[in-house]
């Protein structure tokens, strides 16, 4: 947990950042289920594994293209 | 053991905060500040959390079955909400910075900046 | 500040201010022994006065009903201020005129990714609403489902194209799925207060434990939460989008004029 | 009559996602209409809720979930007299921001109305609310809407950046208020203000106590913008729209220490060590916003930032009466924030009609221009000398009763504080009023900032305009009228200071929220203004005039002198504005550990 929170933090490249963060929103989904919270279990994997990355893949080859 | 998650938590918290600050992209800080919020997530399930008990959720169960606390869940699906869309709005505002001024390093994205060469 | 002094002063702070949370912390019940009382009760009522299996959403959308309404708005806030923040700047018109007008030019998908995305929307939908549908029995409901509902039309988009997710959800659509669901949670709200006399009153009949209509107004809400939880996502993905399709067609125009 | 307040908050949300719904067939006039009718509405409302609060604090329970052996299953509203007369102060504002915005944006949808409407409803359900969960989710909804609304403009220059800034700051912001309450839930098993405060009441202030509180503090004074957490402010408030800046500047920091204030006094207020010890703390934070607030106002030459700043030294000023904890001063400050938001409120409007017929907001480029406003350029000079608390109008009534509350308090020593901050905000605004509307003094200043604000010109619309329209005329002319004149409505000094006694009875709160028992009564006494106020309030009208005068006259080589050296002074200070948000984040956390270190040594019991 501790060490995957860390590793997103410390990865600076913003693309494997986004792979690490979405590694992350499962992790903490699996521990929220963990913790017996189903319902946090199945929003934050929803949210923090699939909607949130997927937005910063989008902002990030936005955000690329502008730059080639 | 009994101590470890909310240290987990302050430690991801003091993480997220030094990558906030030490960021060189609009695109990492954002994801640094939920980073942040995600100890929030795992503060308040932890302080609601009992051992050996079921889930609050008595399809399966019969009444009276020991459950963890369900208020803080449906506080932290609350919270799970929020963070999402703050950071979704966060990251429309790095995008359309970028737009405008070809950057991403907060460094250079200064407003207002008081200028003392007067 | 120079970077070494706002390290260092940052860097004090925060052991300071996580050494106060740790101090705090001590002050809690151990792991695994939450005191109560407020949980205890509602695990003890809730499945009897309000017929719901699930307490985590009868305190969503029953006992703490309110909390939801402003959470479901916040949602709301955060998508129009996306939408007003990445609407087109003049100066962007002038440089990609026919922004939203032409199709994708990039690689065709191949049809292998396409028939299984296809496959996978209609499985996709379906658990999405079950979820939506279950909010009051089984864990899930109207935020859980309306974000699974809101991929599902996103792979319309990654199998098909652009246009064709347009065409399946155009924006006045999209926006009227938004406004209708925050709307209608907003009512269900109000006829609580004149029919039972409190806002978020549940005054419909309970029906019996474990049925798809028990719970009284609970279902209403969470189908006026995942419609709305819908429309909010999809538009708020198809904004970042469309930011994307447009810096393609800035990019070639560039290049050709080049 | 308690379910009027439900009602007030879902109206506006109503109307907002009535707007969205159907963005594309509503034409914009409509628009206007619609959200200029919910406005008023909540207006209507809140002013039949403020009048049933006369007696005490109204509850409503929602879903019917009324507390059973004093445990609340559920959210309630706690109404009492500050908390609908800031709900009905906040929908007055919105009328006429949503009046002002009829002729200030040329081009504008759906989506910025429906922000608006927001914005008023969070703040609404901010200040009604009992639950100290329900608190976070509408400071949360706030803060959204606030974001959003900041960068609307994003054809300009700055807005983007501000909103960043503002966005990130106030979201730790957020985030430690929440842990806060994650705290105080795990010690006590509620999140209903008053159920904690009983749990809490007598018992050890002991770590955990004292860090949640020290969070939630540090939380409402990003919002309210103390210094050093104030950084952000002057970088959101100057790059937002016109109409937005008036909101932002008279309610929402002011809402932040609202909130701080109720949590202290619902369920903090007798549990706490020292009283003394937190007074003293509050008291100099109030000083140093006050001051810091003050200088940088008078360095400024962007007229928004400039009010900007005056904002923040404003802040400070009632945090200060905040910090006395005393009903007296708490009364003093409600009239205070009431009376300087609205004078603040017709500034901004007046700031925005010149932009909207210049262009511009940059003092020393407007040079002149406005001699031929006879409305706008008097009302300004009026409201700057009102600022600089000139009697008998109400921010200087405001001013001398937190003063007087300070004295009783034995804490005449923010006398000159006050003194100070009115002198150099009204001298600021005076400046600025000669330069632009009597075109006096030189065009050059070496005591201000030398870069100068950006031009402000909607590029789809010819400039310069002839005339001010009266959708920008009328509201500054009300708001003035009501800043000014609140000191003399009859019996209003009676209730509010009934409402402040009120509102420090923790334990009558409790009874009335948690056990339906009736409010007790309560006398008020009705301090007013003496002959020393007065005395004050000419020294600072005299100080602040001087200054301007000093800041106007004529090139003479010493005076020169001193203008430069000033200027150096502030640059120091300025420097430390970076607008980098990893300085401000820096600053942050340093001053929530400083916080939290005072705290824990004096507060623990």
């Amino acid at each position: 947990m501790a060490v995957c929170a860390t590793a997103v933090v410390l990865v600076r490249d913003p693309l494997r950042q986004a792979m690490v963060a979405s590694i992350y929103g499962l992790v903490l989904g699996v521990l929220f289920f963990v913790f017996e919270a189903p319902d946090v279990a199945l929003s934050q994997t929803a949210v923090g594994a699939v909607a949130l990355p997927l937005m910063i893949l989008l902002a990030l080859a936005k955000v690329r293209g502008g730059e080639e | 053991m009994s101590f470890l998650p909310y240290a987990v938590a302050v430690w991801v918290m003091g993480v997220g905060l030094y990558g906030i600050v030490t960021s060189r992209d609009l695109l990492h800080l954002v994801i640094c500040l939920s980073v942040m919020q995600s100890a929030s997530y795992l503060l308040l399930l932890s302080i609601g959390y009992v051992d050996h008990a079921q889930a609050p959720i008595y399809a399966d169960v019969p009444l009276g079955t020991r459950a963890v606390d369900p208020v803080v869940q449906a506080l932290t699906l609350t919270d799970v909400v929020v963070g999402t869309t703050v950071t979704a709005l966060l990251l429309a505002l790095a995008v359309q910075a970028h737009k405008r001024y070809g950057t991403l390093d907060p460094r250079e994205l200064r407003p207002g900046r008081e200028r003392a060469d007067g | 500040m120079s970077d070494r002094v706002r390290l260092s002063v940052f860097g004090v702070s925060l052991a300071g201010l996580m050494g106060l949370l740790l101090w705090a912390l001590t002050g809690l019940p151990d792991f695994g022994h939450y005191a109560g009382p407020y949980g205890y009760i509602l695990n003890r009522i809730a499945v009897p006065e309000r017929s719901t299996t699930d307490v985590v959403t009868a305190v969503n959308f029953d006992y703490r009903g309110f909390d939801t309404l402003a959470e479901e708005f916040i949602l709301f806030a955060a998508v129009v201020g996306v939408a007003s923040i990445l609407r087109k700047l003049r100066r962007e018109r002038t440089r990609a005129p026919d922004d939203d007008a032409a199709g994708r030019h990039v690689p065709e998908t191949s049809l292998t990714v396409r028939v299984a995305g296809l496959g996978l929307v209609a499985p996709t939908i379906l658990v999405g609403l079950y979820i939506v549908a279950h909010g009051q029995l089984t864990p899930g409901g109207g935020f859980q489902g309306g974000v699974i509902l809101a991929t599902a039309l996103l792979l319309i988009y990654l199998s098909a194209d652009y246009m064709t997710m347009r065409a399946v959800g155009p924006v006045a659509l999209i926006e009227l799925a938004e406004g209708l669901g925050g709307a209608a949670f907003v009512v269900i709200g109000l006829s609580g207060l004149v029919a039972g006399g409190a806002f978020f009153q549940n005054w419909l009949g309970k029906g019996t434990v474990g049925d798809l209509l028990s719970a009284g107004t609970i279902p209403l809400s969470n189908a006026a939460v995942g419609l709305a939880v819908t429309g909010g996502f999809v538009f708020m993905l198809s904004e970042f989008l469309q930011q994307t399709l447009t810096r393609r067609q800035v990019r070639r125009r560039r290049g050709r004029s080049a | 009559m308690d379910e009027l307040a439900p009602i007030a908050v879902a109206v506006p949300l109503l109307v907002a996602a009535a707007l969205v719904g159907g963005a594309l067939f509503v034409p914009r006039r409509v628009v206007d209409v619609a959200s200029l009718l919910a406005s008023l509405a909540c207006c209507v409302l809140c002013a039949l809720v403020l009048s049933d609060t006369r007696d005490g604090t109204l509850v409503h329970w929602f879903g019917g979930w009324t507390p059973r052996n004093g445990v609340a299953l559920g959210i309630s509203f706690a109404i009492d007299g500050f908390g609908a007369g800031l709900a009905l102060f906040a929908s007055a504002l919105f009328v006429a921001a949503f009046l002002f915005s009829w002729r200030y944006f040329v081009v504008v949808g759906p989506l910025y109305h429906a922000l608006m409407l927001v914005f008023l409803a969070a703040m609404l359900g901010f200040s009604f609310t009992g639950d100290l969960f329900n608190l976070f989710v509408f400071f949360e909804l706030l803060s959204v809407a606030a974001y959003a609304l900041v960068a609307y403009d994003i054809e300009e220059e700055g807005p983007l950046q501000g909103a960043l800034n503002f966005a990130v700051t106030n979201t730790i912001g957020a985030f430690l208020i929440l842990t806060g309450i994650a705290l105080l839930y795990g010690r006590t098993g509620a999140l209903n203000m008053a159920q904690i405060g009983e749990a809490l009441a007598g018992g050890e202030a002991d770590g955990l106590v004292v860090v949640a509180f020290t969070l939630m503090a540090v939380g409402f004074f990003v919002k309210a913008a103390v210094v050093p957490f104030h950084f952000w402010l002057a970088d959101a408030y100057s790059v937002a729209p016109t109409p937005v800046c008036l909101l932002l500047s008279a309610a929402m920091s002011e809402l932040g220490l609202y909130a701080l204030a109720r949590v202290y006094w619902t369920v903090f207020s007798d549990v706490l060590g020292s009283e003394e010890a937190l007074q003293t703390i509050l008291l100099v934070a109030g000083t140093l916003t006050a001051l810091v607030g003050a200088l940088m106002c008078f360095g400024q030459r962007h007229l928004k930032r400039m009010l900007a700043f005056a904002t923040v030294s404003h802040v400070g000023l009632f945090l200060i009466g905040f910090g006395l904890l005393s009903p007296a001063g708490l009364a003093g400050v409600a009239l205070f924030i009431v009376a300087d938001g609205l004078i603040k409120a017709a500034l901004f409007v007046s700031v925005g009609a010149v932009q909207h017929l210049f262009g511009s907001v940059d003092e020393l480029r407007l040079f002149g221009r406005g001699r031929r406003l006879r409305i706008t350029g008097p009302l300004v000079v009026l409201c700057g000398l009102a600022v600089a608390a000139l009697p008998p109008f109400g921010p200087w009534v405001g001013k001398s009763l937190v003063d007087e509350a300070a004295r009783a308090a034995g804490a005449g020593w923010v006398t000159p504080v006050f003194v100070v901050a009115s002198v150099l905000t009204g001298a600021a605004v005076l400046r600025a009023a000669a330069r632009v509307f009597g075109g006096i003094g030189p065009r050059e200043d070496p005591s201000v900032v030398g870069a100068p604000a950006p031009d402000e010109v909607d590029p789809e619309f010819d400039y310069p305009h002839n005339r001010v329209p009266r959708t920008m005329t009328a509201p500054a002319l009300a708001l003035a009228a009501g800043g000014l004149f609140i000191g003399f409505v009859p019996g209003l000094r009676e209730s509010v200071e009934r409402a402040a006694e009120r509102f420090v009875d923790r334990a009558g709160y409790a009874d009335t929220v948690l056990r339906g028992e009736a409010p007790r009564e309560v006398a008020a006494a009705a301090a007013s203004p003496g002959v020393l106020d007065v005395v004050l309030g000419a020294v600072s009208v005299a100080g602040a005039l001087a200054l301007a005068w000093l800041a106007l006259a004529p090139a003479r080589p010493g005076l020169h002198r001193i203008g430069v050296v000033a200027g150096a002074g502030l640059g120091r200070l300025r420097a430390l504005h970076t607008g980098y948000v990893g300085d401000y984040v820096t600053w942050l956390v340093a001053g929530a550990a400083l916080l939290g270190g005072l705290f824990a040594v004096t507060l623990t019991t």
